[in-house]
């Protein structure tokens, strides 16, 4: 195969607009008499002398072709009734938000480092730090983390660098699963040593072990409402674990709109995920990870961070602020590595946070929780089902049959119910546990048929 | 400002909180349908917050009104250059936001049976497959959602594997011109930091490099090309000097954008490397993010990249693998930033193996056209051949009092969006510009003018470039007091 | 303009075919695929075309940037009061945007078989009985695309039926006050005009109303309320007139949005009306358009309706029924501007019956507090009570010679479209404000503001108001040389 | 049923800003107590005393669910292949362009009245005017009709005008059959005839009668290529028609790509559709009518039109002109009584037209015919199936066989093809007939299994 000539006008893309004419322009203004020239700097020995072995270009039709194949292969909640949640829930997606985002001057912009010319990002950025505050109940929130996990992560490692000499962090096992396994990576070579503290009967923390762990250790991290559904008492935690760094973690946002705010319980630092607040579950990301802090904290703030003040002539206008602790000036001491964050999709959350204010968050909660206990109720009702752990929950509940759950769950596929996720992949000895997720999206009709199939599953199931 | 205008509304907008009125509202719910039961029978009142104080009230016209007008308040690639250098502010194509939304993309769940998102692993073991012919190397891992991300997921990798083989070693090797993400990323993932420092050229000796390969030392983590768009022609002699004592040598894949398609990491020595696809592939920034940070490996490195790994069975259907031992572990809950790796695989399935290679060719072309235009008026500090971006400083201004901060705003008053400033940090008063390969020549040149027009104004008019932006819409911040001072949150 | 602005990058944009540069190119197609005939084997070469001579070759880029950059010379209801009189220029839901593009809407086919479209047919109908309810009249055709269109639907099925009755008559009776479609479209139908007198409230008297129904008098044509925004009290004793003397009473319904859900026509003794549904339920005017403009009628217009009509049958199937001998016949090709039509019903269930009601109420509120906040400040030539629209005029910025287009031109440095002006023709110098319901207090109050300060400026400094716009993209225009010379396309 | 309260919080609406307080304040600065207060000019007897009867308000969830449910109903080109034409084509639709349209600045502006704070729109249709003139040869293009339909209805009215004391028009039998009805419609009380012409064996319009027809005749208007999809002779119909206006009618507007333009073969007006220029088919509507005429003609034109022109600084710039043929200034008399017209698809259009560029249209072109060629190629090999019309043809042919086109249709619908359009309902006498339209988007398969579906249905049909 030969390289193509770049100024053959076969040669032309789409998506770069100069060509033939303006190339031989170019070269003559740099003076050499072809681009390959441009190249002599990278050894002719580790230069490729064919075209890499890829397909394309493929025209747009092409691509809608093979990807709307793909993506029809899959089973979702688009063509589903889905139950699924354990950290990634469907609500309601207001209109306006896509298509706002889809707006270049927000899409096609990069981090605001020129505040003159990003007042739009920075504003919402401002906006977006207002609205964790008054939700979590702390002081100072950033502008963005990875997701729910990395902004553990991070809280982590802000709360062991606040204690000297300390490096035992105690962390509740009923925290999302696959944030526990990601601050297993993050620590393990910095020394931190976990301690994890089981649930009990009713899916709460183990209170008496809790307290017997926080010996020696620097900080606490539960997170409520709990992978098992179930809500924390913050008080008794807080109770048990005095003198921590005590981190709460929100995998479930919209249940800060009826639950009682971690900072109004002695909790320093709110970490969580913002994807419930309208972002599609999207197979996992891109999402939004959050931390808000006590006052005290803010310049141990990992990322981000949007400050007020005013220009020359004395208007109001932000601007990213408390740079230093960051790693383009702090370099290897940084108080994190992260640079490039999720902006877009907290001006997304930024956007339903504003659309929804205070009465809509409110009920967004409030119809969360009264679905998921109409629900409970009719699952009560279903003759071999157990729901193993009674503590109150949010929009979420772990629900036992005899069977494995993988095999109820296929039952229900049939039915085009998503009916849950299987716990035993988490926690051993609990393979015949799922957990059920419901949001404000599900009809009552949704929730009678999914206990009727559920129900008609197990019936099966007996035979 | 003049008369007629000091009449205008003001440009700025108020806080969406100052919207706020009671009573006013920007949603409806579906009607909640079941039988309403007491709430304190389903959750115990200690558990439940009173209202969310001072949280808004406002329309959907409000809020729409409101950021459209903070829309305006940007400016974006869409609307004209944005020469960030390091940046790769390209072309953001529409048909890579069409398809990740598409509802079967969208609509799925991150914790699906394997059967139910056959489609989306075939997606992710297909880009896997891209990116490994891209890198020339045998593993790709897409967890990591950003460069920073890619970087400690690659140097915890190295650090597992030089454990196992006993000795996870000490030093990180950085040269100085390097991004701050690289020693922050290093120092996350346990190890101390040695700084390199360049040699004239921009670029490190293999002298230098030989005498700072101790026993001690587990990588070097290097940018290829580096920040100054200058290739580290001795790349492959750098892997054999790392090589022959243990090291690993890791790229910061930022500036793939420069040869992708024209030569491969894995055939240059890298062991790892990662891949910005915000930068290179074209996922729309978003005013700082999402992005994806993929990392390659060589085959020594294989057993520990992060756990799930996507397969292919025999039959045809794909899974989630979790059986890797030596795993370092999982780097984010769920798949990484899926519907960021959607756009990037699009993007490359446009570009093809001629569209790629097209980019670096064009890329380059453009870097070096503002360069060959400019470099009469903007100081060079490192004259070695660059590649995708080229480096000026403000040495020819500064005798006026003109600094790189002041060109970089009045480059605002024509339009444009300003370079990187101050990085690298071995050039002092650093005008870092990268065109990328999606400028029309048009664009560049009425760039390059607006440079020289501000080159001339710095010796004859200093004072209207220090003061510039003249026309945006709010001029320069007190940054000071920002920080002084910090107001981090809208407080009624 | 200052001096730091001399040196701003021009706003305006070039056209698209001065950004065209040989072998640029924009777009790919999929692969040919089949094998290639000779041409002239399929098309004789005397039918075939040489190049589309100075057609553009722009990239991709060229063109995102170019409509980019367009766009921001526009203003736009998401970014503000966008106050243009008889437009109902409301808040346009993106809900709707969204709808119209469900892919099971967006490409189905107007010549599909009618099972294979019942989504639609039901949509169409349910619109249908949506219209019926809103206008209290029996049948409503969805065929016509806008206001002009349902005007000329209306009027002809008036002649039809008249002729069916033995006598199409001559004329159509439109007060003074009336917009210029509704002349034209009767003339199209084939009718003289005669012109009605408006009475010092703007309004027309039953007097002259019963002095003008002559036995040669097909219809009156009439707006309700008027454009004054004046509703005409003594509707249903105009109509006991017509209908006396076997003529029809025809409404020009553009102005529905001041009394939907708070009065309907059909009690009012209209016979025919239509809805610009681009106005009243908020389907977005894109720069001029796509509309609708489906017209409801009374029982004895109903034979005449266009066909096809669409229909349920028992079994809750629907059809297209082409059975009305009487028809004047079809308005269109195919089903009128159904994806328009989608949008207007999304809107109307957004809304319900408590929306719909409070559009108007809120409406009225709105216009009339800009009426009580201006009234000291701009003549009102009719003073009667006015509902969602009120129209003022310059007499009192006249003796300053600041004349109605120069307040208009002012109020854009203030950042606000200008009203409707010079228009209704019964007005010298008119001012037509109708803000909508969705505006917010804040909005109005700063657009009275501006138009108060305008009044000042009118008198202490004519000449800044004389001169104005000041600070937009361009600036007064030579409207008369774009006449005299017209230059209608770009040439080379 | 009570109505409701308007200050009442529950009566706020997410469309209404202003709520029980602004309520208040404006009622307190109009002087009046109440809203009601303000509809006093409402006679009593007419206003409503309850709600209307009708369903809502409904959330954005509830809209989805009922609008979702009523597409799902349909089968579209979106879940079939589709082979419909008849005026209306799927062809490639850019994904830029409707994204581009959701732009606010563009979407929800009005008409460009006031140039200053329009020149966005106005420039845009300034670009599209140019468009259409380079694609029909011919000088001055307007900024957009209702759609193809109306723009013929226009063109004829327009051509009435030029000739004082003829009354005949003569219109080929083979334009589109919604165009001639409407035709029909609009002209009906204007004392205008028609005499339609038919066509030849290969489909085109017969010559002989056609000259038969011009006497006394004002004009005359052919549609190429046709709706039986063949390709007319412009040079034959301009020979035989010696003095009259020659309106050139345009349903698939993609063949302007490589069909010869009508101005150059002595045709005045040409008037089309503008859909094919990648507008969805979306139901028939909206879509875009255009019309282009000589240069003499300019001040018939009906419509608007934008001019160039300059402001008080100099600046080239663009406004709305010759408005003295409008009805906002003529009324009664004015050219035409069209206002709103289809400005955003014809920006949409000018979008595509640019994007596609001169290689881009060609080749669009290009494609339908070679891919048009070959399926008629192996449509001729089907035994019992008949191309009845053997004229050149761009991207649409007549199929014919011994069976109802329903029956056959249906067949393929069975295989997830929409097959064609039944030519049955609008000609007499070709019951058997449908007509097959192929664009670039059909792959060799969709045509190769088209030919097999279709020899299949025929053969079932035989049994
Ligand atoms: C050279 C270089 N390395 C690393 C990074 C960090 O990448 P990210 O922002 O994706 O985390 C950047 C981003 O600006 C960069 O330019
Ligand atoms: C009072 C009145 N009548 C009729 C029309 C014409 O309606 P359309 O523009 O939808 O054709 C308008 C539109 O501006 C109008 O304001």
């Amino acid at each position: 195969m030969t390289l193509p000539d770049p100024t053959d006008p076969k040669s032309s893309h789409r998506y770069i607009p100069n060509a033939g004419e303006d190339i031989r322009e170019m070269l003559d203004v740099i003076g050499v008499d072809s681009i390959d020239r441009l190249f002599e700097t990278i050894p002719d020995d580790v230069k490729l002398r064919e075209l890499l072995d890829l397909p394309g270009p493929w025209s747009e039709v092409e691509s809608r072709r093979w990807f709307r194949g793909l993506a029809a292969r899959n089973k979702t909640g688009a063509d589903h009734v889905s139950f699924l949640g354990g950290g990634a829930y469907a609500h309601y997606q207001p209109a306006v938000i896509d298509q706002m985002l889809l707006r270049s001057e927000f899409l096609t912009a990069y981090t605001p480092y020129q505040p003159e010319v990003s007042q739009g990002t920075l504003q919402s950025i401002f906006e977006y730090q207002t609205h964790q505050c008054l939700l979590t109940g702390l002081d100072v929130a950033n502008a963005s983390l990875y997701d729910g996990s990395t902004a553990l992560c991070e809280a982590v490692l802000l709360a062991e660098r606040l204690v000297k000499g300390k490096h035992k962090i105690v962390l509740a096992k009923s925290i999302h699963p696959h944030y526990l396994q990601t601050v297993r990576t993050y620590i393990q070579n910095l020394g931190i040593e976990i301690v994890e503290v089981g649930w009990g009967a009713d899916g709460r923390i183990d209170l008496g072990a809790l307290r017997a762990a926080t010996d020696g250790a620097f900080g606490v991290a539960v997170q409520s409402p709990n992978f098992l559904g179930v809500v924390e008492d913050y008080e008794a935690v807080a109770q048990a674990t005095e003198g921590l760094t005590r981190i709460s973690v929100i995998a479930e946002a919209t249940s800060l709109g009826i639950l009682t705010p971690p900072g109004q319980h002695g909790f320093d630092i709110c970490v969580g995920e913002g994807q419930a607040w309208g972002i599609p579950p999207q197979f996992g990301g891109p999402y939004v990870g959050f931390m808000v802090v006590r006052e005290a904290l803010k310049r141990h703030m990992p990322g981000r961070l949007v400050g007020e003040t005013v220009d020359v002539d004395g208007r109001r206008a932000y601007v990213l602020t408390l740079a230093t602790r960051e790693q383009h000036i702090r370099r290897g001491k940084a108080t994190s590595n992260i640079c490039t964050n999720e902006a877009l999709i907290a001006l997304a959350a930024n956007m339903y946070l504003s659309l929804m204010g205070k009465e809509g968050l409110r009920e967004v909660a409030t119809q969360c929780l009264q679905k998921t206990a109409y629900l409970r109720n009719k699952l009560r009702g279903i003759a071999s089902l157990e729901l193993p752990f009674d503590g109150p929950v949010y929009n979420e509940l772990v629900v036992r049959t005899p069977f494995p759950a993988e095999t109820i769950l296929a039952d229900l596929e049939e039915q085009k119910i998503l009916g849950g996720i299987p716990l035993g992949p988490f926690h051993d000895g609990h393979e015949n546990d799922f957990l059920v997720a419901v949001t404000e999206l599900h009809t009552k009709e949704n929730l009678d048929q999914y206990a009727a199939a559920l129900s008609a599953a197990i019936s099966r199931e007996r035979r | 400002m003049t008369e007629e205008q000091t009449q205008q509304k003001t440009a700025l907008e108020p806080l969406i909180f100052e919207r706020s009125k009671s009573g006013r509202r920007g949603y409806q719910l579906p009607d909640l349908e079941v039988p309403e039961q007491d709430l304190d029978a389903i959750l115990p009142a200690g558990l439940r917050r009173s209202e969310i104080q001072d949280e808004v009230e406002v329309s959907e016209v409000d809020v729409i009104r409101h950021f459209t007008r903070l829309s305006k308040l940007n400016v974006s690639i869409d609307a004209g250059l944005y020469p960030l250098g390091s940046c790769t502010m390209k072309h953001n194509p529409r048909i890579n936001e069409e398809i990740a939304r598409t509802p079967g993309f969208a609509q799925s769940h991150p914790l699906q049976a394997e059967h139910q998102v056959q489609g989306n692993l075939e997606l992710l073991w297909t880009l896997e497959q891209t990116l490994k012919e891209i890198f020339g190397l045998p593993r790709v891992t897409l967890q990591p959602v950003a460069g920073a991300h890619g970087e400690l997921t690659g140097i915890l990798m190295v650090h597992k594997a030089l454990s196992k083989s006993g000795n996870a070693r000490k030093y990180i090797l950085i040269p100085d011109s390097a991004h701050g993400t690289n020693p922050a990323s290093a120092a996350f993932a346990g190890y101390e930091i040695r700084e390199l420092k360049s040699n004239s050229r921009g670029t490190v000796d293999l002298s230098t490099l030989e005498a700072a390969v101790t026993e001690d030392v587990a990588a070097l983590m290097i940018t290829v090309p580096n920040t100054l768009g200058v290739f580290e022609s001795e790349i492959k002699a750098m892997a054999d000097i790392l090589h022959a004592k243990g090291a690993y040598l890791y790229c910061d894949g930022a500036n793939l954008n420069s040869f992708v398609g024209i030569a491969r990491p894995g055939d240059m020595g890298i062991d790892v490397i990662h891949s910005n696809l915000h930068k290179t592939f074209s996922t729309p920034h978003g005013g700082g993010g999402p992005g994806a940070g993929p990392v390659g490996v060589s085959e020594s490195l294989i057993p520990y990249l992060p756990t799930p790994t996507v397969e292919k069975r025999e039959d045809g259907t794909f899974y989630l693998d979790y059986s890797h031992p030596d795993s370092i572990g999982r780097m984010r809950a769920f798949n990484g930033n899926f519907n960021v790796l959607v756009r990037a695989l699009t993007y490359m399935r446009s570009m093809g193996p001629t569209g790629l290679r097209r980019i670096a060719q064009m890329a380059v072309l453009n870097a070096n056209y503002i360069r060959a235009r400019l470099k009469k008026h903007y100081h060079l500090p490192y004259d070695a051949p660059s590649l995708h971006e080229v480096v000026f400083s403000d040495k020819l201004q500064t005798p006026k009092d003109v600094h790189t901060l002041d060109i970089a705003k009045r480059l605002m008053d024509f339009g444009f969006h300003p370079p990187t400033i101050y990085f690298p940090l071995i050039v002092s008063g650093a005008l870092m510009i990268e065109p990328t390969e999606s400028e029309p020549k048009e664009e560049l040149d009425a760039f390059c003018d607006a440079m020289i027009a501000i080159a001339h104004e710095s010796q004859e008019r200093p004072e209207l470039v220090r003061s510039a932006p003249h026309t945006t819409p709010v001029r320069r911040l007190d940054e000071a007091r920002a920080a002084r001072q910090p107001v981090l949150r809208w407080k009624p």
